[in-house]
C-alpha cells in the first residue's frame, strides 16, 4: 500500500523524525492559509502515488502567499502520469545546504532488512545504484535482534564528514528502522534528508510503502488508503479475496493462480488478441468468488469475450462451475465465453456446465485461439 | 531417489480439521502419502479422517515419528505455526498458507536456518515425488512417475507446464513449488543443486515469473553448476510495469525483473525457455 | 528487588492478568473501608518482604467485617521473621477449588528465560521440584524471539485437563512473560493461580523481584521500593557504588570485590573473630568512594575495629589511602584501623599512609589476625 | 602453549579514552600486550596512548587486525559494545563491565552462541597469560609464567590467591576471571576443558562462590574429564543466606548454592579445597 508523501511524513513525525512543518491542502484557498500561518517561503508539492512529479511541474518553490495561491491553483488542476492531484502540501521551505539518502527496505536476497544511505541525496537512489554504487552503505539488520545502536552510528559516520553530527543523528536512524518494523513497512525512504545551514537535518521528502499481508495488523493504517482513479476496482477485487488489474484489450480473463493468468495474458498477445484484465480468483474459490470476479469484469465495457482458464488444485473446478452458472443466471451475461476447467473435481464441472451456452476447450492454447476468434467475430 | 519427500516421508497436518487441510489430506492420503498425524489445538486426542490429532506438533514427531510437516493454516495463525513446526524436530516444513507478512517471514527464515529446518513456501503448492509421496496440495493426476525435476516459483502454471511433460511422454522425478512470496525458504538455487545431485533426475524445468532476480541467480548457478539439460519458462512477458499481479514477489520496479530480462538471461547461458507451455513438452523431446 | 504481593498484583493488573481485587491498607480502620467495599469474605494479609506468612499468623480469612477489623490491628502490630508488618492487602476472596503454578525465572544454566508450570499450585515449588519433579512442566523462552503463542498453549494444555479452559489462559502465560522481558524481572510468579467454581482463574498470590541492574530502565519502578528496616544502609552504601550488608560482629570490613570480601569474613571467622560486616567498595574506587564506605561503617556501633584489606586491580591502592586520610581528617575515627594494601600503586599508597595512625600489615592472614587481636583489647 | 591468550593476540580497546579504559590500556601496553587499537565512536581517525582509536571495532578488524576486544564502557552503553564486538569479526570478547541486566545478556549470550565467539564476562578482571599476554585488568606484578592454569568466579580474590601460588614458588600458565555475574559466557566447565587439553597447564586452581551451582557443575566434570590434579577454593563460609554479597551471581536461595554444600561436593570427588587463600601454596606443593 503506497502512501502520499504527506502521509508518509506524519508517520515519520510520530516516530520522532525532524520532518519540516508542512499541511496538506485540496483547495487553493486552503493553501493560502496555511502559507499565511508559516509566514515565509515554501514548497508547493503535488500529492500523487507517482514519482517525478518535479519534472511534471508538481512541485514548486513559492516565495510570496500569492506565488503558493496561483501554483497550488494550477497544480490542483494538474494529472500527473493519468494521476489528477487531489491535493497539495504546503511544507515550509528548508535552506538546504547538502543532501543525503536514507531508507529502510526489505532484502529478497539476504532475508534480512537493509538500511541503505548515500551522500548522494536528492537523486534516483536506483541512479546512484547503477553508476555509482560505492555511494551508498548497505548495512543489513537481524530483524529478530532489531537495529543495534551501534549500527546506526556505522550509517551516520558513513553519511557525514562531522562526526558531532554523525553521533547527533543516530536517533533518525533508529527511529527510521522502528517505524519499519513497527508499521511492517517494504519501504521507509528519506530522499532528501535535508542538512541545513545551521547543521540541522531535516526530512524534506519521504516515502513509505506498506506490506498489505500485515495491514490487518495496523487497523488505524487502513484509513490512509487513497484509491487512485480505477484502482477502486482493484481494491473491490481485493475484499472479495480476488486479484484484479484492469488492462486495454476486449478478452477478460478469469484465472486461478497469478503465474497461469500470466501466462494466459502472454498466449492470448502471442495468438494475436489483447488481454483486458488480469485476474486471479486465487486458491480454494467458492462460486461465490468467481460470481464477484464476473461482476468486476464486467465492469469493463472493452470486454467482448470471457475466457476461464482453471487448472485445479486447491481450487475445485466444480466451484468454478457453479459460480459461473450462478452469475449467468443473475446477471445477463451476454458475452460469449470460453472455458477451460481442468484438475481437482473436473468431472463434476463439466456435468455443471453442460447445456449451458459456454464454450468448453480441452486446453489453454486452443482456450487462448476460440478467445480471439470470438472477440473479433463478436 | 527423488529430492526432499518419498516413501519414508512421515508427515504432520498442521490444520488438518480446517477445510483446505481436511480436503488436501484426504487427497494425499488417497495419493500413498504417509500422513502420520495432524495438529490442530484443542483437538488433540481425537480423530479425524481416521489420522490422530495432537494439540502440538512436538507431540506429532514424538508419538508418530513425523518428520515433515505441511501448513493450512490461516495467515494469522501461521507464523506462529512456521515457530512451532521449525521447534518441533521435523526436517522439512512446506507452508501452503499465503498472506504473510515480509518481516514476520523474515525472523521465521532465521529461525529456520539456525535449526537447519529446510521451509518450502509460503505460499506454496507444496512438492511431490510422483509414485512416491505427495505433500501439498498438487493435483496427483497430472503427475507421472519420471526423469524431470520442476521448480516453480508459481502454482497452477506449474500444473500446466506439468501436464504437458507428462502428455510429452516424460515423467517427473519431483516437482516443487517454491512459493511466489519475495521471502521465501527453498529457492531455485536450493532446488537445483538438489536436482544435479538426484541420481533418478535427468533434466530440470525451472518455472520463473516476473519480479526480483532469483531467474537471474539460477541462470548463473545452472551455468556453473549444473550439468543437466535444463527448460525454463517466464511468466508474465505482458504484465504492466510497477504493477502486482497477484504475488507480492511479482512486482517490477526500477526496470529490474522483467520476463523479458529473464528469458534473455537464461537465453545467454544457453537454457532453452519455452514461449509457451505446451513448447515445454517439445523442447525436452530435443533435449533428452 | 523485591516487591510486596500488593505491588506485585498491580503490575499483574497492568498486564492484563486476572488478578483478584484487593487494596492495600495501613491501619485497621483502612482495611475494614475496603472489607465494607468488598460485601463479603476477605483475606487479610502481611505485606513483608519474607516467605512463611502463613505460618507465622499473617494471612487470615475473615468472614465479617468485624473479623477484618480484629484480623487487620493483630497482623498490623506483628514481626514476621523479624520485619515489622507495616501493611495488610485486604483481597476479596476467591472461591478456591484447585490451585496452579505459574512463573517465568531466569535460567543460570540455559542462559534463556524459563517458564514453569505445575498442577501442584499453592505450596512451596521448591519442595515440589525436589520430591515431584515430574510435576513440573518446563519451557525455556529463547529472549530474541520471545515467547512463541504455542509455547503458551504448550504450558497451559499441560495445566488443565479441559481443553477450552486451556485454550483461553494462553493470554494468562503471554502476558506474564511479557512482564518478566519488559520489566527486566528476574522472577515474575503466580503461586497460586487458582481457579474458582465457575471455571475462572484468578491471581490469589504473586511474587515479582526485579533485576536491580535494570531498574534504570524502568525509572518508574524505583518508586516502588520499600526498604525493609535495616536495609536503608545497605541502600544508602549502594548509592554510592558501594555493596554492604551489616553483619552481628565487631571487625568492620573494608574490601574492594565481593570474593575477597567473603574471604576476609570467612578468615576472621576462622581465627576466631566475628566479621561486623560485608563491604566491597567496588572497583575503580575514588577516595570519595572510600570516606562513604567508612562513614556507613561507623554508624553501626559494635565496630571496635576496622580492617581495610585492598588488593588493587581496577582499584588503586593510592585512591584507598587519600580516602582514608581524608576521612580520618574529617570524622574523628577513634578506632584502630588495620591496612593490608597491595597491587596497583601500593608504594604510594604506603607513602600517604606513613605516620598516620593506621597500622600496616604485609598479608591477610596477618591483617585478620591484628584486627582480632586489637578488637579484643580494644 | 596457554590458553585464549598468547603473543599473537591482537587486542582493541572498547572504550579505550575512559578513565578505567585508558589507565588499563597503559598497564596492558606495559605487560607487553599487543593493544592494537581502541574504539570510542566520535573519536575515530585520532591516537591515543600512540594507538590509533577508530569508530567501531569493524575498523579495529579491518585495519588492524585485532582478534580479541576487551569492553571498558559504563553499564548503559555495554549491552550495544557487546553486540558490536560480537559482530565484528574478532574471536574473543572480555567483557569488564558490569551492572548489565540479566535478559539482556541472555540475549548477547545467545548472539554469540550463533556466531561461535567467546565471551569472557561481563563483570570479569579479565584474563592473562604471564610473560605473554594480558586482556584485562589483572595486577601484572604478581603473575610468573608457570604451570597452574586459574579460573576464578572473583576477581581481587582471585589476585590473593595466585600471589600465594607465586610466592611459593609455582608460576601460572593462564589466568582467567570468568566473572561474577548470574549469566557470564565462559564457564567453568569451559576454562577446566581448555586447561586439561594446554600442554603447559600441570595442575589448575578454581576458586568459586556461594550462589548457584556451577562449582558442583565444575567438580562432575574434573571427576568425570579432568586427569591434572585441581585445587579448589569456595569464599563465603560466614555468608548469610538469602543476601546478595556484591555478586549478583552470590545468592543463597532455597539452601542451594551454600559454600558448604561446595566445599563438600569438591571434597566427595578428591578434590582438595584451602581452607584459606594461604594454604593454597601448600596445597600445591603437596600436589606437584
Amino acid at each position: 500500500m503506497n502512501l502520499h508523501e504527506y502521509q508518509a511524513k506524519e508517520i515519520m513525525r510520530k516516530y520522532g523524525l525532524p520532518v519540516q512543518k508542512g499541511k496538506v491542502a485540496t483547495t487553493p484557498e486552503e493553501a493560502e492559509k496555511i502559507a499565511m500561518e508559516y509566514n515565509g517561503p515554501v514548497m508547493v508539492k503535488a500529492q500523487v502515488h507517482t514519482g517525478g512529479r518535479g519534472k511534471a511541474g508538481g512541485v514548486k518553490y513559492a516565495e510570496t502567499v500569492d506565488e503558493v495561491k496561483n501554483y497550488s491553483t494550477s497544480i490542483l488542476a494538474m494529472k500527473i502520469k493519468n494521476l489528477p492531484v487531489k491535493k497539495v502540501l504546503i511544507a515550509k521551505a528548508v535552506d538546504i545546504k547538502k543532501e543525503y539518502y536514507l531508507a529502510v527496505i526489505m532484502d529478497r536476497d539476504k532475508k534480512f532488512p537493509l538500511v541503505m544511505a548515500s551522500r548522494e541525496g536528492g537523486m534516483d537512489i536506483e541512479e546512484v545504484a547503477r553508476e555509482k554504487p560505492e555511494a551508498i552503505t548497505k548495512l543489513w539488520v537481524d530483524p529478530v535482534y532489531g537495529l543495534f545502536p551501534h549500527q546506526a552510528k556505522e550509517i551516520t559516520l558513513s553519511l557525514f564528514d562531522g562526526k558531532t553530527l554523525a553521533l547527533q543523528s543516530v536517533n533518525i536512524v533508529i527511529a527510521l528502522y522502528k517505524l519499519f518494523a513497527e508499521c511492517d513497512a517494504q519501504i521507509a525512504e528519506i530522499n532528501p534528508l535535508a542538512l541545513d545551514g545551521e547543521e540541522r537535518l531535516w526530512v524534506t521528502d519521504a516515502k513509505v510503502v506498506l506490506d498489505d499481508n500485515a495491514i490487518s495488523k495496523h487497523p488505524e493504517i487502513e484509513s490512509l488508503r487513497d484509491p487512485d482513479p480505477g484502482e477502486e476496482k482493484e481494491l473491490a477485487a481485493k475484499e472479495a479475496g480476488l486479484s484484479y488489474i484492469p488492462l486495454f484489450g476486449d478478452i477478460g480473463c478469469v484465472v486461478n493462480g497469478a503465474g497461469l493468468a500470466m501466462a494466459t495474458m502472454d498466449l492470448i498477445k502471442k495468438y494475436g488478441g489483447e488481454p483486458a484484465n488480469f485476474l486471479d480468483i486465487g486458491g480454494s474459490s467458492s462460486p461465490e468468488k468467481v460470481e464477484k470476479a464476473l461482476e468486476i469484469l464486467l465492469t469493463d465495457r472493452n470486454v467482448r469475450v470471457i475466457f476461464f482458464n482453471i487448472f485445479g488444485g486447491i481450487t475445485r473446478c466444480d466451484d468454478v462451475a457453479k459460480g459461473i452458472i450462478q452469475a449467468t443466471t443473475k446477471m445477463k451475461i451476454e458475452l460469449p465465453m470460453v472455458a477451460r476447467l481442468t484438475g481437482t473435481n473436473e468431472n463434476k464441472a463439466k456435468k455443471i456446465l453442460k447445456g449451458s451456452p459456454i464454450v468448453p476447450v480441452p486446453s489453454m492454447r486452443e482456450g487462448a485461439i476460440k478467445a480471439i476468434e470470438l472477440s473479433k467475430a463478436g | 531417489m527423488s529430492i526432499l519427500v518419498d516413501k519414508d516421508t512421515r508427515v504432520c497436518v498442521q490444520g488438518i480439521t480446517g477445510r483446505d487441510g481436511s480436503f488436501h489430506t484426504e487427497k494425499m492420503v488417497e495419493y500413498g502419502t504417509k500422513v502420520v498425524c495432524g495438529v490442530t489445538p484443542g483437538k488433540g486426542e481425537k480423530n479425524f479422517l481416521d489420522i490422530p490429532v495432537y494439540d502440538m506438533v512436538k507431540d506429532a514427531v514424538k508419538k508418530e515419528g513425523a518428520n515433515t510437516s505441511i501448513i493450512f493454516v490461516p495467515a494469522k495463525f501461521a507464523v506462529d505455526a512456521l515457530f512451532e513446526a521449525g521447534d518441533s524436530g521435523v526436517k522439512i516444513v512446506v507452508c501452503i498458507s499465503e498472506g504473510i507478512p515480509v518481516l514476520d517471514m523474515s525472523r521465521v527464515l532465521k529461525f529456520y536456518r539456525e535449526r537447519g529446518v529446510m521451509l518450502i513456501g509460503p505460499n506454496s503448492p507444496g512438492l511431490i515425488s510422483p509414485g512416491k509421496s505427495k505433500v501439498g496440495i498438487l493435483p496427483s493426476n497430472i503427475f507421472r512417475k519420471g526423469n524431470i525435476g520442476v521448480i516453480s516459483r508459481s502454482g497452477t502454471l506449474t500444473y500446466e507446464l506439468v501436464s504437458h511433460i507428462t502428455k510429452s511422454g516424460f515423467g517427473e522425478s519431483t516437482c516443487i513449488g517454491i512459493g511466489g512470496d519475495p521471502l521465501i525458504g527453498l529457492k531455485f538455487i536450493d532446488g537445483l543443486k538438489l536436482f544435479e545431485e538426484d541420481s533418478e533426475t535427468e533434466a530440470i524445468l525451472l518455472v520463473g515469473e516476473i519480479g526480483g532476480h532469483d531467474e537471474e541467480d539460477a541462470a548463473d548457478f545452472i551455468r556453473d553448476n549444473v550439468s543437466k539439460p535444463v527448460v525454463a519458462f517466464v511468466a508474465g512477458k505482458t504484465a504492466p510495469p510497477g504493477k502486482r499481479m497477484g504475488h507480492a514477489g511479482a512486482i517490477i520496479s526500477g526496470g529490474a525483473g522483467t520476463a523479458k530480462e529473464k528469458i534473455e538471461k537464461f537465453e545467454s547461458v544457453g537454457i532453452r525457455v519455452a514461449s509457451e507451455p505446451e513448447e515445454v513438452g517439445e523442447l525436452f523431446k530435443e533435449l533428452l
